[in-house]
């Protein structure tokens, strides 16, 4: 089945090789709170709500971003959200938050434009907002920290998987659920990518496995039983998916026969990078994305973060480049093997 | 008698939503404003809806898990409609309405022909209809609405939010059914003993089929008020609304076994949930501890009602 | 005659109340093995009261229960049955998807040396209960939900049986049984009291009460009126004594004057249980149904009254072929139907009697599909002043009534519809003497406002006394009408049994 | 004699007949069309990875058998796995933390018993409660954090016996045996007894309460035990509430012919409908019918699942 990447954007594969052009971020897009109060170096309270709670993904961007906010001292977060990510109840969180009078939201959004009405509604009471992690529609928000480009992660997946399996080697893919923006928007780029630098790539599938860790297992399990020698790699597209198809490969001792590249938190991904049945995993720095969140709220609020800036300096990072408009780019994925893995801990 | 039993639960629901209102009145003053009274009822209006039907479906000893796949093709297929379709909005909403009542209207033909159990059958369309969003949507959101479909999920009517006159009118056609009409009367005879109302004449798979039609229609509704007030469609929505929905109903008193239940209770029960929700959020409390204070609750409330009836004398 | 043995059980002053309402004032009662002793009184007297408290499942407030001359508290049925007290209930306890053999032996299952169920000794055990009880056509693998009345009748007094119960208590047994049955249980009851089992029985039977007990008490309102050796009473005396005035004839069938036919039906079928049946009923007739349990006439009524709509024959209201295929249609051609079932199919018992009586013509309290409660509430009245049903309101719930009152709402839900057929299934089944007079009398009253009426019934005095004709059914089809001169005992039971081997 | 009871049998176990004449059904065609679907490694992976399911489907009948039902299954599940994984991380011997989570289900579900029982509150409503209550108290109290860094002696669900995974034998050994003590033991007619008529067990001499209380205890313990399974079958437990599973178990149970009524049903038939969902999941990847359409396929033979059984007893009784 073709990818649409569930929106109407269309796919922008990044050039074959490692070149990256710098593009002008362009005219600011995003949107200004209405009579936000005055609130520089005066203490914030923030609220950040992800996606959902209680998984390991959010919690260490929550990490982060108390980080930023124990380093800043002038700015309390609390981080509350729904329990399934429903785009629903994330937003009757914000809307509860916006009328417990709170200085700032940070979001990471379950679906851009149904989030965009209740965001907008923030700014207008004066609430400075900003993304993390899943954008919401820009002028609903003042800045998101992206913590990498759709077609750079397509291009790091893909680029890991053909190294891994070869140009002519054969693929599936096990995914969250079809209706998952980020997710796919990934499989889009990654379908446009390999059509342009890895035409020969055999794609095979994708299969629904929600966030659920036996799930994807079994599910990956299927792909190998079904395929046998055909399939030569999959593809993890969440940071769930992805271990439990590391544990199926090496359950099934397809060890270096079938390799596995995906999204993953280094943690999880250890015993089978440590034992060489997974040669990598990429991410980008899940508490790093929060930290700069954090940080991206504070330089907002107190206006040294403003349209027009084409960096930001975010503490222990450095610059960050501003890119599309309205964004903060984290820097490209990051691809954790072997030889680094052990020095994470998220 | 009955009445009375009946109001009984009803009035402990009220005494606890009003306590539940002063105490959080007292400790945020945020709380009891009408901007955020009146912005609860918009975020649960969807509920609602469907908690008016989920009483009378209740109320026959039946039950209806699939009105949130239904909302979700409804939401899906007003897009659908829309935009691949390219029909005017309206008739989009109109026909995918007209979708969502033969949804409720498949569920009641397959409890009253092929004798099904609701909660059997309801459980197989939960995964049918949502499978039919999904494979009809093909993942894709349709966004991009005209701006005055907003009008019924984001605009205010005389002040209040539009979609809780919409609340308000079906709420009160459910209750009006429900208490005075034959209809209502031929419901709760058929809740409490089916053959016996088969025996005096009464319609009972004429009255299953209108009931599970009218879920299928309020889920439709729901849908339209939903898409109107995200401004987005896509294939997930609603999912697990069911369990908000029924909760709402139980918590209302209606009884499971059918039977009893009144849709004032329904609306007692909806509040309950919404205004503790809003409340405890407001006053510091994270979204896992209000869902553990939200069963508490629901325990509490069969609990203090069957004790009180118990011990005030039948 | 045992009359000095010690009694096995015996109540002493008992008393019990259900919140406010005071049930039992201070009943004595006692059971000596190898005597029937009857429990007699109207409907709600507290009979199955007494009953329960004697099998465990309700505590007295007052008053002691002996067990072989020592006072015990009995904690629950298994207490009960444990002391050698086993019970055949009023409403039958039964577990519909369960086999016969489960039902009997639920709570007492044989085991195997290991420990777990004997299933082999389940079934032949069972099997040898049943054939005791004369019912060797009852299937031990069967699951009951499959079973007639009567039949499930049987599993429940096996089930006792099985026990091997020194006190057997049969709450009203014969219900719903038809004479034959009756016949049967009764030489199982005797064989048992021939083993020394004491036996209590209660029945609203005169002619069971006079045929097999020795003793017999009288409840009334909750209080013992007498004990006495059957031999000492006589039936007026009895019926005084239950009543608390006297009733002058059992079955007053009045001479009125008989009119035009109203309804006939012509080769009537319907699924092979009803077959090919043909009669005429005339304004001001009562038509009386006779046959074995099973025969078929429930189902005949239930075809007419367009429940299981025909699927032969002809229905004819007032000369003109009319069809009902729904019971909508049946009721707009002016047909009621009183079913046999009342709990199931007469009443919807959690509600009030105001929401049962008008259950049948909500269409027509209504305007623009509002019901008028105003009117609803006057209809009730009206019917609780007519039939004399004993509530405290149109508000009262159906459930909190007596048998009997139950029955007079069933009745007035559906002379409310105003019909002109009126079909009676076992109008009287566990109705006490004082209440079944009553609604003998109102029928007699209907006929004469030239409604006709047709009557099921299983006790034969009864359709004898109220018929004008006699229709008998046998395996779905009639096999004889009598004319009320021609109908004896002799000549009906003849007709029952008829074409049996057909 | 023989004859009859033989065909008797037959009809009362039809819904298991049934299911398992879908399951050959199924393995033939889908087999035909690809091989791979019946090799034994597939054919394992359907077992394995569904065994879970099963197992608490077993506790799920014998719950809808006495007339009662459990929404908050998936809930308890997800808690106890994690219970088993904090155990074992913090040091706990590996068989406290396999046993003590069986234990801890056996409880937490007695009380709900009681609530049921004697205290008189719906099931519907206290599992409805019990699944909010156990959904949030998990995060509340674990953040949902994953647990990872499990020892691998800890991994009971990887264990092979006679080269079959332990899954597989837990999924048979219970099946088997609950099936007996539902149909040979005292306590399983019980079962079978409140279900069918509360009135008519107290009067046989069953305690109602009791025994209701200790079938949702006992169905606790099988969920400890499906937990367990469910917690040591990767190297990571995610700390949550697996969402839906519920769903999946009372849908097992009810299309293993499990009346929802109460009183009739096996846990042979439910253990059967949970292996068929699982194939049918499996086999659709196998048919490479298009993802999107896959719930949608799922919903219209458990559709047929039911039609079928309703035109089975609409023959038979
Ligand atoms: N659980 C209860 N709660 C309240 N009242 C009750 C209860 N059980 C019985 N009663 C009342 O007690 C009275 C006696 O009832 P009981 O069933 O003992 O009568 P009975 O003599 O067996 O009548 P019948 O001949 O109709 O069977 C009735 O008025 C009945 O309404
Ligand atoms: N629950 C049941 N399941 C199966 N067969 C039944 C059931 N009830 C009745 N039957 C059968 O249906 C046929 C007609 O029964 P019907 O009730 O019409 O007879 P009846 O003469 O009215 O007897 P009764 O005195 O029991 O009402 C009989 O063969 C009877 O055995
Ligand atoms: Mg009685
Ligand atoms: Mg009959």
């Amino acid at each position: 089945s073709t990818w649409t990447g569930g929106d109407d954007q269309p796919a922008s594969p990044l050039a074959c090789d490692a070149t990256v052009t710098a593009v002008p971020p362009g005219d600011y897009n995003g949107g200004e709170p209405t009579d936000a109060p005055d609130r520089n170096g005066k203490p914030l309270r923030v609220v950040d709500i992800p996606k959902l709670v209680g998984v390991g993904y959010f919690n260490s961007t929550a990490s982060g971003i108390q980080e930023a906010a124990k380093e800043l001292g002038s700015m309390t977060v609390t981080t509350d959200g729904p329990t399934r990510a429903n785009i629903d109840e994330q937003i009757t969180f914000i809307d509860n938050y916006i009328t417990s009078g709170v200085d700032g939201i940070l979001f990471a959004a379950n679906d851009p434009v149904a989030i965009a009405p209740v965001l907008k509604r923030a700014l207008e009471a004066g609430i400075n907002v900003v993304g993390y992690d899943a954008d919401a529609e820009p002028d609903a928000r003042q800045w998101f920290v992206n913590q990498a480009e759709p077609n750079g992660v397509a291009k790091s997946m893909i680029d890991q998987l053909a190294s891994e399996i070869g140009e002519e080697g054969s693929f599936a893919i096990v995914t969250s659920t079809f209706t998952t923006p980020n997710q796919a928007r990934w499989i889009t780029e990654m379908a446009a990518y390999a059509e342009k630098c890895h035409p020969k790539l055999k794609f095979l599938e994708t299969v629904e496995a929600q966030e659920d860790n036996i799930l994807s297992f079994n599910q990956a399990q299927t792909l190998i039983n079904k395929y046998g020698d055909e399939l030569k790699g999959i593809l993890g597209m969440t940071s769930v998916a992805t271990p439990a198809a590391s544990e199926a490969v090496q359950q099934n001792n397809l060890c270096g026969k079938v390799a596995v590249v995906g999204l993953a938190l280094p943690n999880a991904m250890k015993p089978y990078v440590n034992n060489d049945c997974v040669k990598s995993t990429i991410l980008w720095s899940t508490v790093d994305l929060g930290y700069a969140a954090g940080m991206a709220m504070r330089a907002v609020a107190d206006g040294t973060l403003k349209p027009g800036d084409t960096t930001f300096k975010a503490g222990r990072l450095g610059d960050l480049q501003i890119v599309n408009q309205s964004q903060i780019l984290l820097g490209a994925p990051k691809v954790f093997t072997k030889v680094d893995i052990n020095d994470f801990d998220f | 008698m009955t009445l009375r039993s009946l109001l009984r639960h009803e009035a402990i629901l009220a005494l606890i939503l009003a306590l539940a209102l002063a105490v959080l009145a007292i400790d945020n003053e945020r709380f009891f404003t009408a901007a955020n009274l009146l912005n609860q009822g918009r975020l649960m209006t969807e509920v609602g809806l469907i908690a008016v039907a989920m009483t009378f479906v209740i109320v026959t000893g039946g039950i209806d898990l699939s009105v949130g796949s239904i909302l979700g093709l409804c939401a899906i297929l007003i897009g659908v409609f829309w935009k691949t379709l390219g029909l005017p909005l309206p008739a989009a909403i109109g026909l995918s309405m007209a979708v969502g009542t033969l949804a409720g209207f498949v569920n009641g033909l397959i409890i009253t022909r092929f004798r099904v159990p609701p909660l059997i059958a309801t459980l197989a369309t939960l995964a049918l209809y949502r499978g039919l969003a999904e494979g009809i949507s093909q993942a894709q959101s349709i966004r991009g609405y005209p701006k005055w479909f907003f009008v019924l999920g984001q605009g205010d009517f005389l002040g209040i939010p539009t979609q809780l006159w919409l609340l308000a009118a079906v709420a009160f056609a459910g209750f009006f059914v429900l208490r005075y009409t034959a209809f209502g009367r031929a419901t709760y005879a058929i809740g409490n003993n089916e053959q016996g109302a088969a025996f005096s004449g009464i319609d009972v798979a004429r009255t299953k089929l209108w009931i599970y039609s009218a879920s299928g229609f309020v889920s439709s509704l729901a849908a339209v008020v939903f898409v109107s007030r995200v401004s987005t469609t896509r294939s997930d929505m609603g999912s697990g609304i069911e369990l908000d929905v029924i909760t709402a109903v139980v918590l209302g008193g209606t009884s499971i076994f059918g039977g009893r239940g009144l849709v004032v209770g329904t609306l007692l029960g909806l509040c309950l949930v919404q205004v503790l929700k809003n409340g405890l959020a407001l006053s510091g409390v994270r979204g896992d501890g209000t869902i553990v204070i939200i069963g508490a609750v629901l325990i509490a409330a069969v609990l203090i009602s069957n004790f009180l009836g118990r011990y005030s004398g039948d | 005659m045992r009359t000095e043995a010690e009694p096995i059980v015996a109540l002493r002053a008992i008393e019990k109340s259900f919140g406010p309402v005071s049930v039992l004032k201070g009943v004595d009662f006692d059971l000596r093995p190898g005597e029937v002793h009857a429990l007699m009184g109207e409907n709600g007297a507290g009979k199955s009261t007494l009953i329960r408290i004697m099998s465990g499942a309700h505590q007295p407030n007052a008053g002691t229960v002996e067990i072989d001359g020592r006072a015990r508290r009995l904690d629950g049925p298994r207490d009960a049955q444990d002391r050698g007290i086993a019970v055949v209930h009023q409403e039958l306890l039964l577990f519909p998807a369960l086999t016969v053999a489960e039902n009997i032996f639920t709570g007492h299952a044989p085991r195997t040396p290991r420990g777990t169920l004997d299933w082999g000794a389940m079934r032949r055990d069972a099997r040898a209960i049943l054939d005791r009880l004369d019912c060797p056509d009852l299937d031990v693998d069967e699951t009951v939900s499959k079973l007639s009345v009567a039949n499930r009748q049987r599993v429940e007094i096996a089930r006792a049986l099985s026990r091997n119960a020194r006190v057997l208590v049969m709450d009203e047994p014969t219900a719903a049984l038809a004479e034959a049955d009756v016949r049967r249980l009764l030489d199982v009851v005797r064989s048992l009291r021939a083993e020394g089992v004491g036996i209590v029985y209660v029945s609203h039977r005169m002619n069971e009460i006079f045929e097999i007990a020795d003793r017999v008490t009288v409840l009334r309102d909750g209080g013992t009126i007498a004990t006495r050796p059957v031999g000492e009473v006589t039936e007026a005396a009895l019926v005084s004594m239950m009543v608390g005035r006297d009733i002058d004839e059992l079955f007053p069938k009045e001479d009125i004057p008989i009119g035009e036919t109203v309804l006939e039906v012509r080769g009537l079928a319907h699924a092979g249980k009803v077959r090919d049946v043909s009669f005429a009923v005339r304004a001001g007739e009562i038509l009386g149904i006779a046959g074995l349990v099973g025969s078929g006439r429930t189902e005949l009524a239930q075809t007419i009254f367009g429940v299981t709509p025909a699927t032969e024959g002809e229905i004819l209201i007032d000369g003109r072929p009319v069809t009902v295929g729904s019971v909508r249609e049946a009721i707009d051609r002016r047909i009621a139907y009183v079913p046999e079932d009342r709990a199931q199919h007469g009443l919807v018992r959690p509600q009030t009697i105001r929401e049962n009586v008008s259950m049948a013509i909500l269409d027509r309290l209504t305007r623009r599909s509002v019901v008028d409660t105003s009117r609803e509430t006057a209809l009730a009245e009206d019917a609780i002043r007519r039939f004399a049903i004993r509530a405290r309101g149109p508000g009262q719930v159906v459930a909190q009534l007596s048998g009997g009152n139950q029955q007079k709402v069933v009745i007035a839900k559906w002379l409310a519809t105003d019909p002109r057929i009126l079909i009676l299934d076992e109008p009287t089944r566990g109705v006490d003497v004082g209440a079944k007079t009553e609604i003998h009398k109102l029928m007699n009253q209907l006929a004469r406002q030239g409604l006709a009426i047709i009557m099921i019934s299983s006790e034969l005095p009864e359709v004898l006394g109220m018929s004008d004709r006699i229709l008998v059914m046998n395996g779905g089809r009639m096999t004889a009408i009598l004319d009320r001169s021609e109908a004896t005992p002799d000549t009906v039971g003849t007709a029952m049994m008829t074409g049996h081997a057909a | 004699m023989r004859g009859p009871t033989l065909s008797r049998r037959l009809s009362a176990s039809g819904q298991e007949i049934l299911l398992l004449a879908a399951l050959v059904a199924l393995f033939l065609v889908v087999g035909w069309i690809n091989p791979r679907f019946v090799s034994q490694n597939n054919l394992t992976s359907i077992f394995v990875g569904n065994a879970y399911i099963a197992v608490a489907a077993i506790g799920m009948s014998m719950v809808i058998i006495s007339g009662h039902i459990d929404v908050s299954v998936g809930a308890l599940i997800g808690v106890l796995a994690t219970v088993s994984g904090l155990l074992v991380t913090g040091g706990y011997p590996v068989w406290l933390s396999w046993l003590l989570p069986v234990l801890l289900g056996g409880v937490v579900n007695a009380g709900l018993g009681v609530l049921i029982a004697y205290l008189k509150v719906p099931s519907i409503i206290a599992t409805l409660a019990m699944l909010s209550i156990l959904r949030g108290g998990l995060i509340t109290v674990t953040g949902g954090a994953w647990i990872s860094g499990l020892p691998p002696s800890f991994q009971l669900a990887q264990f092979r016996l006679f080269d079959v995974p332990s899954p597989v034998w837990f999924m048979i050994v219970m099946t088997v045996g609950f099936a007996f003590v539902l149909r040979s033991t005292a306590f399983g007619r019980a079962i079978y007894a409140v279900g069918g008529n509360p009135e008519a067990a107290e009067a046989s001499g069953i305690p109602y309460k009791a025994t209701i209380v200790k079938v949702f205890a006992l169905h606790g313990l099988i969920a400890g035990v499906s937990a367990t399974l469910f917690a040591t079958q990767l190297q990571v437990i995610q700390s949550t509430v697996p969402n839906g599973l519920e769903l999946i178990v009372i849908t097992a149970a009810v299309v293993g012919g499990v009346s929802i009524l109460g009183g009739v049903g096996t846990v042979v038939g439910s253990t059967l409908a949970a292996i068929l969902f699982a194939a049918i999941g499996s086999s659709l990847i196998f048919l490479n019918v298009s993802a999107y359409w896959l719930r949608a396929v799922q919903g219209i033979l458990i559709l047929a699942t039911v039609l079928a059984d309703m035109a089975r007893r609409g023959r038979t009784g």
